[in-house]
This record gives structure tokens, C-alpha cells and sequence, in this order.
């Protein structure tokens, strides 16, 4: 910007063009249900009425089964490792610092994962298999979103067996 | 193309806002339906699957990929999306079955506009460089063609009205318009304009649902031992992005789809016209060959709520049932996609 | 039964960070252009044109393929748009030859594209819809782990993936329109690439790049009149399974399994490793190259990387079966158009045009796309010979 | 009020600054725009085409013959926008209107700033007004003043 009157000789090649459009959302019912639980604490799943999965965060229906969940079912706290990786970029909008642990993690009594941060451990020492609980921050500070929970950590039990991470289900 | 059975066609109502439905909600009761009444599960009975639906229209990225969670699709199915009006996913469909790569296929179609400011959001659909940045809505581009209409003396404000006077009055007999009801030519004709020369009522309203369809080959349909009607032809043309260098005043892409579909191959007992305003029905009508004897939009059309996405689809299921029904034994169907009718689909549909 | 179908003209752009001397029709159009030039033909002789792109907001722009009916010849002709997120390029060819396999029409024109560097959509709109019950850790934090999963499951070595970001990457150096050209990148350079998402490194990922790719799709009859030797189209197939569901397998999706089963049958291929001269497979990171090679049938699960470490998939190593000889999506990445490129790349293999990346005397060769959370499929094969 | 019943609702913005290249013929039109000037372009049949387009809608022929033009023209069609939305050029009630400049064939969308719905019909004339600083945008012509 420093000589707007050479600048100003130059063919136009390129503009910015602002495309800002705005939108009023509303979450759907099953968002909006999983979304109130954790506002208040709770990871509330929803249990398929045909396969019997769990699944967190609910989508309003069993994808295999395309039908619709209905009955919710509060999930513990705990949690295993079903998989990971360990990211040196930062999340936009996010004030956690790389390298930090992202994992998908499957929570007691669901069968489905969901992402989230791990932290508290060496990023080396996280493993597929590994047991971890939810540190939810302080409950003045609770609102409509999966950054209630801080992160998750390990805890002191071992491992599960790979092969029944996610595959455990309620009669 | 092949003869096309449609099997079954549903359709939700149209809601001005579906407030916490989200597109999954939205999809699964009409996706229901429309298999039961063909008589089969979920889409693992059927060879093909394609949607259409908008990003845009609700703001986020990927709208159609939770379209897939309510399908069934474990084992996983042969499938495909268009980013149009759902009356180009059957379109995809019928090439599909013409070919012989399916026998059978749902199509659906889903949209909640309500979230944004759906004239505002679609002015995004013009050239990026010249029409786009000034915010140019889809109310505004129709009420200029309205506008030349008049000037040209090609119709008159009151040509308008009676357009939606009958929007209104046919809706009443539909379960899933918006807006119906007994008005008079006169009191629209009272009504202020909005913008001008187009008053509120010549333009749809903003509404959310969807729409699903079967459609099968004949040999299939009669296996399945369900009623169905005949898809004869389907075809689709596209105009000039450039307003100035049409005639707004005609739609020859209308005019070259119902010939190669074979609109004039018997009579038109009934056509089921995407018109969202009120002026469009006629330049549609006129490039279809209609002449009095036919019934134009017996359903309300989409000025008595406009599915974005699938009321083109809903057009062709409009018909569809009619003929299943036996009230009918041939008529036609429209779908237009863009600005001031830039693109337009004509389907003919007469009884098995 | 499907009538028989032919690529006759091929066309792209030169694939760059940013093309800055073209709007966007100017991007579609040098490709729709010079695959009408590579057929011999001119716009009247085109029938119909199907438009791919991955989401409108990239460039937002609604539905662009209304605005762009001008650049690509289609004003009263039929328009359609296809969107089926990162597999819409292979998607968008198959519905393109369905129109002639139908016997609806005779000749037809499809292009894709992605001009990315008008925004930096990944990560800016990525965040825009208040309410998500999930944490966005980008395209790679979604992959990580299921390539960390494939790690732990094969007891492949760390070194798998350096190995298919090199190998690609000279392959591109061979390609002059690849994004990406490194004549001289080093098995060394790629693990020193800085570390983005654990496993996978800097140059273990895809470019962000703008360019289309188009085709012209023909009869028989208009197929024998074309004056370049046609890609005859064996086998086309599509496969879609739901994002997330509780027990899916997402290292080896059904969905890749199925819809390679169903291209094979249909092209007459028992082993495509044997059957099938060269492959141009949608790798966007550089572990789906062994992951895919089990998934698609060319080695038994857990072996994939073997044959990637033993040089099978390198034209430079003389492999048996190389993969993505044009240097794939690791070289060029036009998100919405990578797919019709692996489909492009495959025509031109068979076709006997594929310059320094040619496979010498491919008579088969496969194209492969696949989007969303590895839930969307399409693939085709094509040949020198009808059948 | 029950946790199931609760509806969440947020507005938010869905948006992006696009860094959009013209190529030569967009370009040109928005160049003469910032230098407060009207450039048309020839299609295949010899008519103006303003803005111009990079294709002949007809033929598909590449344009190139550019054609310099008044900031005058005649008014083809109008539609009155009594309530203009957040988003419009204008802020009070304007017109839309089909723009043919003197010497072009085709006319252009712009606004036109008459005041009243009264003033506007088809025939009338009317002249760029001019951003007053302009940088290459189609906005760079604020909108059109009777004349």
C-alpha cells in the first residue's frame, strides 16, 4: 500500500470478493437432547431399537440399521483408546498447544467413537487399548459443547483387549 | 430411455420452519413411507440411490452425507447426489436404469431453507464477478422478467392473479401446502406490491421437508405387484447465465425439453409446474404446449410451499400419483433450477 | 445391457497453488477446451455436460455450474451437477458415461474442478455451524488414527509411508502437469518433513491445488471416428456406506471391498494385480497407498505394505503393477476434480498417451476415487480393447 | 421445561473473504471500472455485451474485441425494491434494473437510485454514478442516477 499510484497503474487481476451469508441454526432434536446432557454433566448416547449399539453423539438414527434412536442411556465417564494421533498444527480457534494427543475414544457402555483431546501423559506412552476418564471443567463454566470436558486422561487400569473396544454391549 | 415405473412418491408437508428437525429428521418419516408403500425395507432392496439437496441452503459443507445415515446403507449401497433439485437425482436414475445397470432406485430430495435468508442466499448462484457481489436476490431477477412481461404486454397484473387465486384454491385439497384458501382475484389484485411489480403472494414461500420416490423397471414393478405409473420421457436443458442475452419473456430450454420428452405425443390432462412466481407459470405453460383443457397445478404448485430441492421432484410425484390413483391417464410434470427459469426438466407421465 | 463407451479427448490444466491468470469458467474451460482439442471436435458436437465439484463453498459460489453453462458451450443443451464429496471426480465420469451407456446419447463432455486458493476453506469454513457435538482436528486428524490402527494391525514398518510419498512424488516429477515437482526429493527429505498429524508427515500429505480435468465421453460408432485411439470404458461401479456406525470397519471399508468386486467383475478381472497394468488409486495421504492395495483386492490384508516396499507400485523401480504414475493426489491435489484425474490418468495410460509416465504397452489400467470419511467409491477400469 | 424438549438455536455467520483471480476479460471490465470507465465487449454476432462475458453464450467462441463505451444507457426492465434488504446496494428504496449502455446490444443488472417507484419505466435514461473510490469491483459503479 506503500504507492497507491504505481498500484493503481496495474491491471486489475485479482479481488476479494466478501461472501458472508447469515444463517439462524438449530441443532436437531438428537444433537439438541446429547448437547442439554452435557450442558449438565452427562454424555447421553442413544441405543439403537434394532442392532442394540449405543452411540455417542447421537445422530437421531443407527446408520447400519436406518432407523430411527429413541431411548438414551447415560454413559460413564471412562473411556478407551480406540485409536490416535498425536498433532503438531493447532486446532483454529483452539488455545490447546501442539504436540498435543487427539483420540478417538469409545466411552463405557457405547459402541461408537468420538474425538477428543488426551492429556496428562506422555504423548509416547498412548496407546490403542489405553484407559482413560473425562476431566470435566467447572460446572460454572458448563455450556452446550464438547469443550465441557476439558480432556480426557488415563486412569489406573488396564488396557483393554483391542478386539472388544467398542463391541461390548447391554443385554 | 425406457418406460419407468414410479412406484410410490411422498412428500412432507411444507413447514415454514422445521425448527429441530435436522436433515436426518427431516428425510427418514418420508423415506419410510415412500419404501412401505412400495413394499420393501430400506434401501438395500432397491439396485440405485441419489439425492439432491444444497449445501448452501442450511450453511454447512457435506449436507448430503448425513443424508446417507438414514438409508440403511450396511452392507453398503450403490449411491449418488446431485447438487439440484431432486428431479435431477430421478433424472440420474432413469439413465441408471436405461442402461440396465438397476432395475429399481429411491430417490430423494431435502431441504431447510429456513435457517438463512433464502432470496439473499441464492443471489450467490450468479456470475461471481458481476451479479453476486451486488447481492442480486431471486425475487428481484424474477420481478425484472415479470416486469418485461407486462411491459411487452405478454400478460397483465391480473393474468397474475388468477394464477395464484387457483394456487390457492387447488391447495386446499392438498395436506401438505403451506398456504390455501379462497381468495379472489380482486383482493390480490388490492394487495400492495412487495417488489415490484411482483406482490408477496406471486412469490413461493420459504419452506422445509422433503420428498422421496421409487421407481423401478416395469418387469420389476409388476413383481412387486404394486400400482404404479409410466415415465414415458424426461429431458433437460440449460439457458445463457446472461439475463440480457435471453428473452426473458420465453423458456426455449422449457420448450426444447417437452419436445424431446414427447409432451405433445397425447393430451395433457393435468401438469404439475415449478413456477416459484406467479408470472413464470404462465411463460411455462406457454412453452409446454398447454392449451385450456389441461389442469395446471392441481396440487397448489410451489406457490403453496416450495420444498427447495425437491419440489421438482415433488412435481413428477404429484402426477405420479395421480395416475396411480386412476384420475388421471397422462400428464406432464416441470422442474426449473437457477435464476429467472434458467434451467428446466419436463417429464410426460401416463398409466401402466 | 449398457451400450459401449469411450473416452476420446482428455483435458487439463496445468495443476498449481494458485492459477492466477484465469477466473474460475477460465479454469473449467482450458480443460473442457483441450479435451475437445484431444478429440478432434468442436462444442457443437457435444451432446450434454455433467459438472463436478466438492462443496460450493470452496469458491462460494451456488450451484456455479449455472453460471458456468457459457464457458462450457451448454447454453439448450442438458447441465448436470454432480456432488459426492472427494470421490465426486470418479463419480461425475461414471454418471458422464452413463448418459452414452444408456444409448440416450452419443457424445458428451464432463469436467470437474476445485480452484482452492480462492479461499482457504479447509480450516476457515470448517468451524462455521454453531452446535457441533464434534472436535475438528482437520482432514488428517480424521485419517491419523485409522492409519495408526493399520500400523498396529499389520506391524508395518514406520517407513511404509515415506516410501509412497517419494515414489509418487518422482512419478510426478514425471508428469509436467503435476503440482508438485521434486526430481529430487529423498526418502531422507520426506522423514525430515515436519510432522503434522502422527504418523503422517508434511510431505506424507497432499498439495492444495487448482486445476480441472475434463472428458469427452463417446459412442461406438462416434468412438471409431475419433482421430486418437479410444479408452474403451469395461467396468464402472459406485459404492457408499454412512460416515459412522457402530462396528465399521474403517481401515478396509465394505464399501472400497464391494465396489471393487463389482469394477472387476464387469472389466473380467480375477487378479488385478496381474490382470491390471497400472492403477491410478486416490491417495491423499501416503498410507492409503498400502491400506488401499488390501482394500481393492491387489494383496491379502495385513500385506499391502510389502509390496509398496518392494517397489511393485514404482515405475522407476520397475514394479510389476505401478500406482499413480502421473504422481497421483499426493503430486496434484484440485480436490474436486483429483478423482476425474486418477480416471483421466487411467485413459490416458491405455490410450498410450501418457508421455513420461507412460506403462509400456498397458492394455488395462484403473481409475479410483474415494471421499468423506472413506465412504464414498467410484471406480472404473478402462482398456485399449472393447472387451 | 424438559432436557428433550430444549430447541438450540444460534445465529451465526457462514463466510470467507474469496481472493478471486479474473483472468483477462473480467479483468479488463473491472480495470476500466476503476478507472471510471464502461467497456464492452463483441460477441460472435457482433453485438456489445456489457459486462463482457469471457464466452459467446451462443457459439462458445472465446471473446476478445472490447469495445469502449459512454456511462450512459436506457433503461430495458425494472422491479422496485420498497424494502431493500441488509445486504443490497442500497440502503433506501431502489430499483433493479436491465442496463443497456449506449452503443452495447445487452444489457447489465445494476441499481438505479430514483427516489420513487414513479420515476422509473422502461425508456428512461440514466448515468453511472461512481463509487467514490473506486478499486476494481463491480460495486465501483455505486448505481445509476436518472438522466
Amino acid at each position: 500500500m506503500s504507492d497507491q499510484n504505481t498500484e493503481a497503474l496495474e491491471p486489475i487481476t485479482g479481488i476479494e470478493v466478501p461472501v458472508y451469508l447469515d444463517y439462524n441454526f438449530t441443532a436437531g432434536r438428537a444433537t439438541a437432547r446429547f448437547l442439554t446432557g452435557v450442558k449438565n454433566g452427562k454424555l447421553l448416547g442413544q441405543r439403537c431399537p434394532s442392532c442394540r449399539n449405543v452411540y455417542i453423539p447421537p445422530r437421531g438414527c443407527c446408520a447400519a440399521c436406518g432407523v430411527a434412536t429413541e431411548e438414551e442411556v447415560e454413559l460413564s465417564n471412562k473411556a478407551t483408546v480406540e485409536s490416535f494421533t498425536i498433532v503438531h498444527i493447532p486446532i483454529p480457534g483452539n488455545p490447546i498447544k501442539p504436540p498435543y494427543v487427539i483420540a478417538n475414544l469409545v466411552p463405557d457402555g457405547a459402541n461408537i467413537s468420538f474425538l477428543h483431546v488426551l492429556s496428562e501423559c506422555k504423548n509416547e506412552d498412548v496407546r490403542i487399548g489405553m484407559r482413560v476418564e473425562a476431566l470435566w471443567k467447572d460446572a460454572s463454566e458448563w455450556d452446550y459443547a464438547m469443550e465441557n470436558i476439558q480432556y480426557f486422561r488415563p486412569i489406573d487400569e488396564p488396557d483393554m483387549e483391542v478386539e472388544e473396544i467398542g463391541r461390548l454391549k447391554d443385554a | 430411455m425406457r418406460d419407468i415405473a414410479i412406484v410410490s412418491f411422498v412428500q412432507s408437508d411444507c413447514v415454514r420452519d422445521a425448527g429441530a428437525q435436522n436433515e436426518v429428521e427431516l428425510i427418514m418419516p418420508v423415506l419410510r413411507k415412500a419404501l412401505d408403500a412400495a413394499g420393501i425395507q430400506s434401501a438395500q432392496d432397491v439396485d440405485f440411490t441419489c439425492s439432491g439437496s444444497c449445501d448452501y441452503l442450511q450453511g454447512a459443507a457435506f449436507a448430503f452425507v448425513s443424508g446417507v445415515d438414514p438409508l440403511g446403507a450396511v452392507p453398503p449401497i450403490k449411491e449418488s447426489h446431485v447438487e439440484m433439485d431432486a428431479a435431477w437425482a430421478l433424472y440420474e436414475a432413469v439413465l441408471k436404469i436405461t442402461m440396465g445397470q438397476a432395475e429399481s432406485a429411491l430417490v430423494y430430495g431435502f431441504g431447510k431453507s429456513s435457517p438463512g435468508e433464502l432470496p439473499i442466499v441464492l443471489s450467490q448462484q450468479l456470475d461471481p464477478y458481476y451479479m453476486a457481489p451486488l447481492w442480486l436476490d431471486s425475487i428481484s431477477t424474477a420481478a425484472l422478467q415479470a416486469r418485461t412481461m407486462l411491459d411487452n404486454g405478454d400478460i397483465t397484473e391480473k393474468d397474475m392473479a388468477e394464477v395464484v387465486a387457483r394456487s390457492r384454491k387447488n391447495a386446499k385439497s392438498n395436506p401438505h401446502a403451506q398456504l390455501k384458501g379462497d381468495v379472489s382475484v380482486d383482493e390480490l389484485l388490492a394487495e400492495p406490491t412487495y417488489l415490484s411489480p411482483l406482490r408477496k403472494h406471486d412469490c413461493c414461500p420459504v419452506s422445509d421437508g422433503a420428498c422421496a420416490m421409487v421407481v423401478a423397471t416395469v418387469e420389476k414393478a409388476k413383481e412387486w405387484g404394486k400400482p404404479y405409473a409410466v415415465l414415458k420421457g424426461i429431458d433437460h436443458r440449460i439457458e445463457s447465465h446472461n439475463f440480457g442475452a435471453r428473452d426473458l419473456t420465453q423458456s426455449p430450454s422449457t420448450q426444447a425439453a417437452a419436445k424431446s420428452a414427447g409432451v405433445a405425443n397425447g393430451p395433457v390432462e393435468v401438469a404439475e409446474i415449478y413456477a416459484p412466481f406467479s408470472h413464470q407459470e404462465i411463460i411455462l405453460k406457454r412453452a409446454l404446449g398447454l392449451g385450456d383443457d389441461t389442469v395446471v397445478n392441481p396440487s397448489g404448485g410451489v406457490l403453496a410451499g416450495n420444498l427447495m430441492m425437491a419440489s421438482g421432484l415433488s412435481r413428477i410425484g404429484e402426477v405420479a400419483m395421480r395416475i396411480i390413483r386412476g384420475d388421471i391417464k397422462r400428464g406432464i410434470a416441470h422442474a426449473t433450477s437457477g435464476h429467472a427459469l434458467q434451467q428446466n426438466l419436463v417429464a410426460v407421465l401416463e398409466e401402466a | 445391457m449398457a451400450d459401449l463407451a469411450a473416452v476420446v479427448g482428455i483435458g487439463q490444466t496445468k495443476y498449481q497453488t494458485k492459477r492466477k491468470d484465469v477466473s474460475i469458467a477460465g479454469l473449467v474451460r482450458e480443460a473442457a477446451f483441450n479435451a475437445l482439442t484431444d478429440a478432434g471436435l468442436t462444442w457443437d458436437d457435444i451432446d450434454a455436460v455433467v459438472v463436478g465439484k466438492a462443496p460450493d463453498m470452496f469458491e462460494g459460489g451456488i450451484m456455479p455450474e449455472l453460471y458456468l453453462t457459457d464457458a462450457l458451450g451448454c447454453n439448450g443443451k442438458p447441465m448436470l451437477r454432480v456432488h459426492t464429496a472427494g470421490s465426486v471426480g470418479g463419480s461425475t465420469a461414471i454418471v458422464a458415461a452413463s448418459y452414452v451407456q444408456s444409448g440416450m446419447f452419443k457424445r458428451v463432455l464432463t469436467v470437474t474442478y476445485e480452484k482452492q486458493s480462492e479461499s482457504n476453506a479447509m480450516w476457515a469454513l470448517s468451524n462455521a455451524q454453531p452446535f457441533s457435538p464434534h472436535l475438528n482436528a482437520g482432514a488428517g486428524g480424521f485419517f491419523a488414527p485409522i492409519i495408526r490402527e493399520y500400523m498396529r494391525r499389520t506391524n508395518a514398518p514406520y517407513d511404509v509411508g515415506i516410501k509412497v510419498a517419494t515414489k509418487d512424488r518422482l512419478h510426478g516429477a514425471r508428469n509436467p502437469l503435476a503440482h508438485l515437482q521434486l526430481p529430487n526429493i529423498t526418502l531422507k527429505e520426506v522423514e525430515d518433513s515436519p510432522m503434522l498429524w502422527e504418523p503422517l508427515r508434511f510431505l506424507e500429505s497432499c498439495p492444495s491445488s487448482d486445476g480441472a480435468c475434463a472428458l469427452v465421453i463417446s459412442n461406438e460408432e462416434l468412438a471409431a471416428q475419433s482421430p486418437k485411439k479410444p479408452a474403451w470404458i469395461r467396468g464402472a461401479a459406485m459404492r457408499s456406506e454412512p460416515t459412522m456406525y457402530a462396528g465399521r470397519e474403517q481401515v478396509n471399508p465394505q464399501a472400497g471391498i464391494d465396489c471393487a468386486k463389482d469394477v472387476y467383475k464387469q472389466a473380467g478381472i480375477t487378479d488385478p494385480r496381474k490382470d491390471l497394468d497400472c492403477a491410478e488409486i486416490y491417495v491423499p495421504f501416503s498410507w492409503y497407498e498400502p491400506m488401499w492395495l488390501e482394500n481393492l483386492g491387489f494383496a491379502d490384508v495385513g500385506q499391502g505394505w510389502k509390496l509398496t516396499m518392494e517397489g511393485a507400485t514404482s515405475l522407476d523401480e520397475k514394479g510389476d503393477i505401478p500406482w499413480n504414475c502421473s504422481g497421483g493426489v499426493l503430486s496434484s491435489n484440485p480436490i474436486g476434480a483429483s478423482g476425474m484425474i486418477r480416471f483421466a490418468e487411467a485413459a490416458r495410460q491405455v490410450r498410450g498417451d501418457a508421455g513420461d509416465h507412460q506403462v509400456d504397452g498397458a492394455k488395462l489400467a484403473m481409475g479410483h476415487a474415494y471421499g468423506g470419511g472413506a465412504q464414498f467409491f467410484a471406480m472404473w477400469v478402462v482398456g485399449s480393447e472393447k472387451a | 421445561m424438559s432436557a428433550s424438549a430444549e430447541v438450540l438455536s444460534q445465529a451465526f455467520t457462514l463466510g470467507y473473504t474469496y481472493t478471486r483471480s479474473t483472468g483477462p476479460v473480467v479483468g479488463r471490465f473491472l480495470t476500466a471500472l476503476r478507472d471510471r470507465k464502461i467497456v464492452g465487449i463483441k460477441g460472435s454476432d457482433g453485438k456489445v455485451i456489457v459486462p463482457p462475458m469471457e464466452w459467446d453464450p451462443v457459439t462458445a467462441e472465446a471473446l476478445s474485441d472490447f469495445v469502449d463505451l459512454p456511462d450512459t444507457g436506457v433503461v430495458k426492465s425494472w422491479a422496485w425494491v420498497k424494502h431493500p434488504r441488509g445486504k443490497h446496494p442500497l440502503d433506501k428504496p431502489f430499483a433493479w434494473a436491465q442496463i443497456q449502455f449506449d452503443g452495447a446490444d445487452i444489457p447489465m443488472i445494476h441499481c438505479v437510485d430514483a427516489g420513487d417507484e414513479s420515476a422509473m419505466k422502461a425508456g428512461m435514461r440514466v448515468k453511472v454514478r461512481w463509487a467514490e473510490e473506486t478499486i476494481g469491483s463491480i460495486n465501483d459503479i455505486a448505481c445509476f442516477d436518472p438522466a
